[in-house]
């Protein structure tokens, strides 16, 4: 158990890639999975390495984040000693703009008991087991530890950093740009004492060059003794709308599934006493994913469903996600399409996208003829 | 300390035997029913729904996994600083302790909590029944009728009154007479179990019932009569709505069933007052390339490759390739293999029905206890 | 569902007879202490300090103000969603119910409770003692020495050693030897009730101590003969700091009294290990004109208007002018009127000592039973 | 109970007098009697009357105010069906500036299944029964009640609105410059149906002239059934430092204590779990109000002290106010100040204020020779 350590969430992840989907929202908290968004996975992975004290840096005042978050029940993070901390600053900022800001966060790192901290971002999703890599950083005596995994360079981790690693020490730091066949990839989770986040946040301060800690880190990585641990489970990276459909599709796929929500620990949510899903005469569902509360009279193949969606009869979800509390009326046919939270369509339309590029529906949409 | 207008109290008690099985390591409130609810949810989520934020649970009987399903109440929102729920089982005092005789005593054995929140008014409900019911209704009905007693009751079918409790009353509501199973009933008007007392007649009442070394203790055999007896002011509330005891294997079968029903008048779907129910961090299911899914219920965690038909499938259910399950209810965790066949039956928690098994015959309903590993066939009940 | 490494079961479940009065209406571990804490407060707010989260309290007796003050574990955060505080009484099972016998027997028969957390360690407590303690350094220590038994034991003068259970051990630490209340002590390493088992080994030997029928069940005269006869590893854990058991009224009167001391080793005012009680939501403490107040401790809610000297006043107490308290426990909402002198005393909650009238003689200790309403003076106890 | 109503606390309160106590804080969040902030007064008595779900609008970020509040523990509303909302954008600059945010806000009325609102502000300090009103205003059928208190024209009230009332209905609303011998204060309490609230929402965003809806409702006293409702209990107006004093110092009647902290229920307010006051030997105590944890040595007079204050041997605090987590030094002399958190006065130094208009020592200074 991760008594000693504090988790740090910094959610001021780049968003060029994905703007549809974070319209009036950080990644963190785009839904995922049918039943989830981003920000479970890795709350989930630090809860249940024992951590109870996680402090979350988001940079507007987000309120899908805030509601989602909400006291951290679901996580078991509404806690009088610990607990969750929402600081709507990123150190980006206040770097840059608010030192006063920043002075009251110290505050919030002093005033903890916990002498060590597991840094990370919400975007790397995954489910894996932090102690393991916290007895490794300890053994090793090491600065920083970085956790990466070595990945056939595929578009998913377009502009994540790659390290460059000699004897399990990171010597470099680069951008991947496509270019290479396997690189050893970031996964953003960063261990390090107390001490050392303070004086980077200090040091980045004073010089004015680095405006995050991971930034930081990766400037000076022959300054420090930064070294690295393997991850070898799945690993998504929501970077761009067309990575999220990987990840998604990914999911379909039961040992990625089964990994992913429960492999050293399970994966919570906010919950939305939602009904069971209602499946009648009629419909026809295969390969897909569906969240509770849905009622299903039509066609869903190879698609996530969201939690309270209606498929009316004659409807043909396919190749899709729906968000929840979507209506897609009778004989609609969709292929291709990710459809965000609250979108009708009405009956008879047709959306199809390409299969790498899907159609991007916003948020409250009404599509119809 | 605030004062509590009204409290609810609610009877878990019950071994349940009638439920067979099902009750084995298990409080009758905490046996699972429609996929992810245990029975209680809904007595715990209409009081949620009614505002009523204090709860008493009366058990003696295997509360373990009552007490780990109910936890601080946070489902519920009953997680209250003041109030909230809280499960009485029996104590020990001064003079020694024991254990609840019958529903009467066990509310008598917890008058200190009672006055604790020295509430106008206490609700006393069953643990064991579905229904969705804004019990502040029903309240406003006893405060119009300035009643010592209300006790809700629901038309029966004539010809079936003589299985229940009838209460007999005038044109106004009042009950004259309260009849345990009538061989001819007078009236259709059955008990539901639900009763809202002033408190203070209440305890009147149950101390007189204590002193009585003859009284089962119980609230229809003894107390409700003697109210009657004593000239106490009784009234019917009529509730309109789906309402189901679920005592027997039979009735608790037929109340899933009725939840796959068109025209169900039990609406688990609208978003007013819902019933909540534990959330315990699953997946969401997951259907496969050739499954055949119909008119049927499924939660998260289940992972279905065969063919469903109007059926009940519990959370975290697993159902092979080829696999058939019909008119059945499968509860958390049980196992139907590839080919395996479930016809009319409920699969208890955790077991495994092996490949090419049948189980069921289509006619009778037929139990298949908890983490029972079913190797052969078993076509009857 | 997550694995706890360590869960804590407090036992609670002692009427404490050689508390008197104080323990009429009440368990002992809720008995007021300190002005403003109840005695549990320090087992659960040291649990809360360590980092554990899962807290079972074994009780059987008077549970009502035990019950009201836990309640949902809010103050020592322990309102947690997978673990937290829960009350254990006794059930019945299928097999019919039976109350605690002994310390062993109950956590025997709530084995179950553990074992739904599936914990490596248990951590066993006593809910009627004084101290401040990280159990996690115990644990750590307990780890090191691979212990199947870890047992917390301070240093008493080796003239006081016979009132205690002594251990005797070897210069590793390694118990070989265990006295209850030697004639002859061979150390002065007194037992503070304080347990830490590997689960599975418990488990085994409490199943052993329930199948001889001549047990009584209990950890210190059953339970830990019985591993050191068979072998197992038991170490001593040497605590150094405050520790005082409240069983008696002499020694809960000492233990009051000794908060008041400059050099107390049990510190309230630091801030990193709080002991954390309830709030009840009173006013802050007025001590009004003619007061005057002196090496004593008062807390929220507390009117002073008299002389107050060497004593601890709890929430909601009046002390009326020309009133004279000294060397006395004053416990909650208890009335001195005007005049009224206390000396020694210990003033049960609501009591109320009348204008002018004195209770105690300064000797020896005076104990007013709760609610009692004190018209004539009280010289002796 | 009020089972049909929300509570709505609007914080855009006048600081213009008290800019001294309010430098990081808004009123609502000033420490009080030792032991409490201002906003758990209006707080309390909404949740005493029954009231589940409380909705606190309030202009800035405020740090003070969300530590104090938190997940709402105190009050009993950190609930799932309802409970307590924190909305960092007040009435006003919504009308004026943000009405994407205010749409924002108004789901959060059309969600709730509530039907009537209580509206207040925080600083009328005073212990209601607000059950009665709503009783009253139901009875008399009026589109709003406001409550009102008969008062002697003191300093307290001044700026305040002035009710003008002819057999029970509003027919003028004034500001009071002072002139008069009583006049009719507004306690800026208001009683209307949440339909009513919206319409006048509605109204000021259209018209742009109103900036609140207490505003709108002082302007329309005539176009609308507006009646009032007379409170005789003890009331204090956080309006300016002295107003601040003046209250603080009534508290010392225990009277004015009794009625504040219990006449209708008990005044919740955030535990700290500070362990009881300790007064040493030597020390000496005169009418006043201490709070927990504290430790003193010295001499305390006509004073207000908080949690966790420091008193050494040969200080003399009189006629004054300590926040909590002060030091005191040895034979510092206090009279007629106000002492913000934090402060440390180190010994031997003399601080003394006029006792209409004390000194006020902002948070976390420290006093030395």
């Amino acid at each position: 158990m991760l008594r000693d350590y504090m988790g740090v969430i910094l959610l001021n992840e780049d968003e060029s890639n994905i703007r549809s989907l974070t319209l009036n929202r950080p990644i963190a908290s785009i839904p995922i999975f049918g039943r989830y968004r981003v920000i479970d996975f890795v709350l989930s992975n630090m809860v249940n390495s024992g951590i109870t004290n996680v402090g979350i840096f988001v940079e507007r005042n987000s309120r899908s984040l805030v509601d989602h978050i909400g006291t951290g029940k679901p996580w078991d993070l509404n806690r009088k000693i610990d607990g969750l901390f929402i600081f709507n600053h990123t150190l980006k900022r206040l770097v840059q703009e608010d030192v006063n800001a920043f002075k009251y966060n110290m505050e919030y790192f002093f005033r903890s008991k916990k002498e060590k901290v597991v840094l990370s971002r919400s975007r790397m999703i995954c489910n894996i087991n932090l102690e393991e890599i916290a007895q490794e950083h300890e053994r090793s005596g090491a600065d920083v530890t970085i956790v990466y995994k070595k990945v056939n360079n595929d578009e998913m981790f377009l502009n994540c950093e790659v390290l460059n690693i000699e004897n399990g020490k990171v010597i470099g730091v680069g951008k991947n740009l496509g270019m290479g066949d396997t690189i050893n990839v970031s996964m953003e989770i960063f261990f390090m004492s107390k001490e050392f986040l303070i004086q980077a946040i200090y040091k980045c301060m004073q010089e004015g060059i680095c405006s995050s800690v991971m930034e930081y880190v990766y400037k000076h990585v022959r300054n420090h003794d930064v070294r690295v641990y393997e991850f070898k489970g799945y690993l998504g990276c929501i970077n761009s709308v067309s990575s999220y459909y990987k990840v998604s599709m990914d999911f379909l796929n039961q040992d990625v599934m089964q990994e992913l929500c429960s492999k050293n620990g399970n994966i919570y949510t906010k919950s939305y006493d939602s009904p069971p899903t209602k499946y009648l005469n009629g419909c026809s569902i295969t390969n897909s994913i569906i969240a509770s509360g849905s009622i299903i009279k039509g066609l869903v193949s190879n698609s996530i469903i969201g939690r309270r969606v209606i498929i009316e009869e004659g409807a043909e979800v396919i190749d899709s996600i729906v968000f929840s509390r979507c209506i897609i009326g009778k004989n609609v046919k969709l292929k291709n399409v990710i459809l965000d939270k609250n979108v009708i369509i009405e009956d008879d339309k047709v959306l199809i996208g390409d299969n790498k590029y899907p159609i991007v529906i916003e948020k409250g949409s009404r599509i119809h003829l | 300390m605030r004062k509590k207008e009204i409290i609810a109290m609610v009877l878990a008690g019950g071994q349940g035997t009638r439920l067979k099985s099902l009750t084995k390591n298990n409080a009758k409130p905490a046996v699972p029913f429609g996929g992810k609810y245990r029975i209680i949810d809904f007595v715990l989520s209409n009081c949620a729904n009614s505002d009523i934020d204090t709860v008493g649970v009366l058990t003696q009987y295997q509360p373990l996994i009552l007490n780990a399903h109910i936890g601080i109440g946070m489902t519920w929102d009953l997680d209250r600083k003041f109030g909230g729920v809280r499960i009485l089982p029996p104590y020990q005092h001064e003079a020694g302790g024991n254990w609840y005789k019958g529903t009467a005593d066990a509310i008598y054995q917890n008058m200190n909590y009672i006055d604790y929140y020295n509430p106008e008014y206490v609700l006393v409900l069953s643990g064991d029944h579905i229904y969705k019911m804004d019990y502040n209704l029903m309240l406003d009905y006893h405060k119009e009728k300035n009643a010592d007693c209300t006790i809700a009751v629901i038309e029966v079918p004539i010809e079936e009154a003589s299985r229940f409790g009838i209460m007999n009353t005038h044109e106004d509501g009042r009950i004259y007479e309260f009849e345990e199973k009538p061989k001819k009933p007078k009236s259709n008007l059955a008990s539901m179990g639900i009763y809202i007392f002033n408190w203070n007649k209440l305890k009147h009442f149950l101390k007189e019932d204590q002193k009585d070394p003859t009284s089962s203790n119980d609230f229809g055999k003894n107390v409700i009569p003697r109210m009657l007896k004593e000239g106490a002011k009784l009234y019917a509330y009529k509730f309109e709505g789906y309402w189901k005891d679920v005592g027997t294997v039979e009735s608790y079968w037929e109340a899933n069933m009725d939840l796959l029903k068109e025209d169900c008048q039990l609406d688990l779907y609208e978003g007013v007052s819902k019933i909540y129910a534990v959330d315990y961090s699953l997946p969401p299911q997951y259907i496969g390339p050739e499954a055949a899914v119909e008119n049927s219920m499924i939660v998260d965690g289940c992972t279905v490759y065969g063919e469903v038909r109007n059926s009940i499938i519990s959370r975290g259910v697993f159902i092979g390739k080829n696999a058939v399950v019909k008119d059945s209810v499968i509860l958390q965790d049980a196992k139907i293999e590839d080919g395996a066949v479930v016809l009319k039956s409920i699969v208890g928690n955790g077991a495994r029905i092996r490949e090419g098994v049948t189980v069921g015959n289509g006619k009778e309903i037929v139990l298949i206890p908890e983490k029972k590993d079913v190797k052969e066939n078993i076509l009857e009940g």
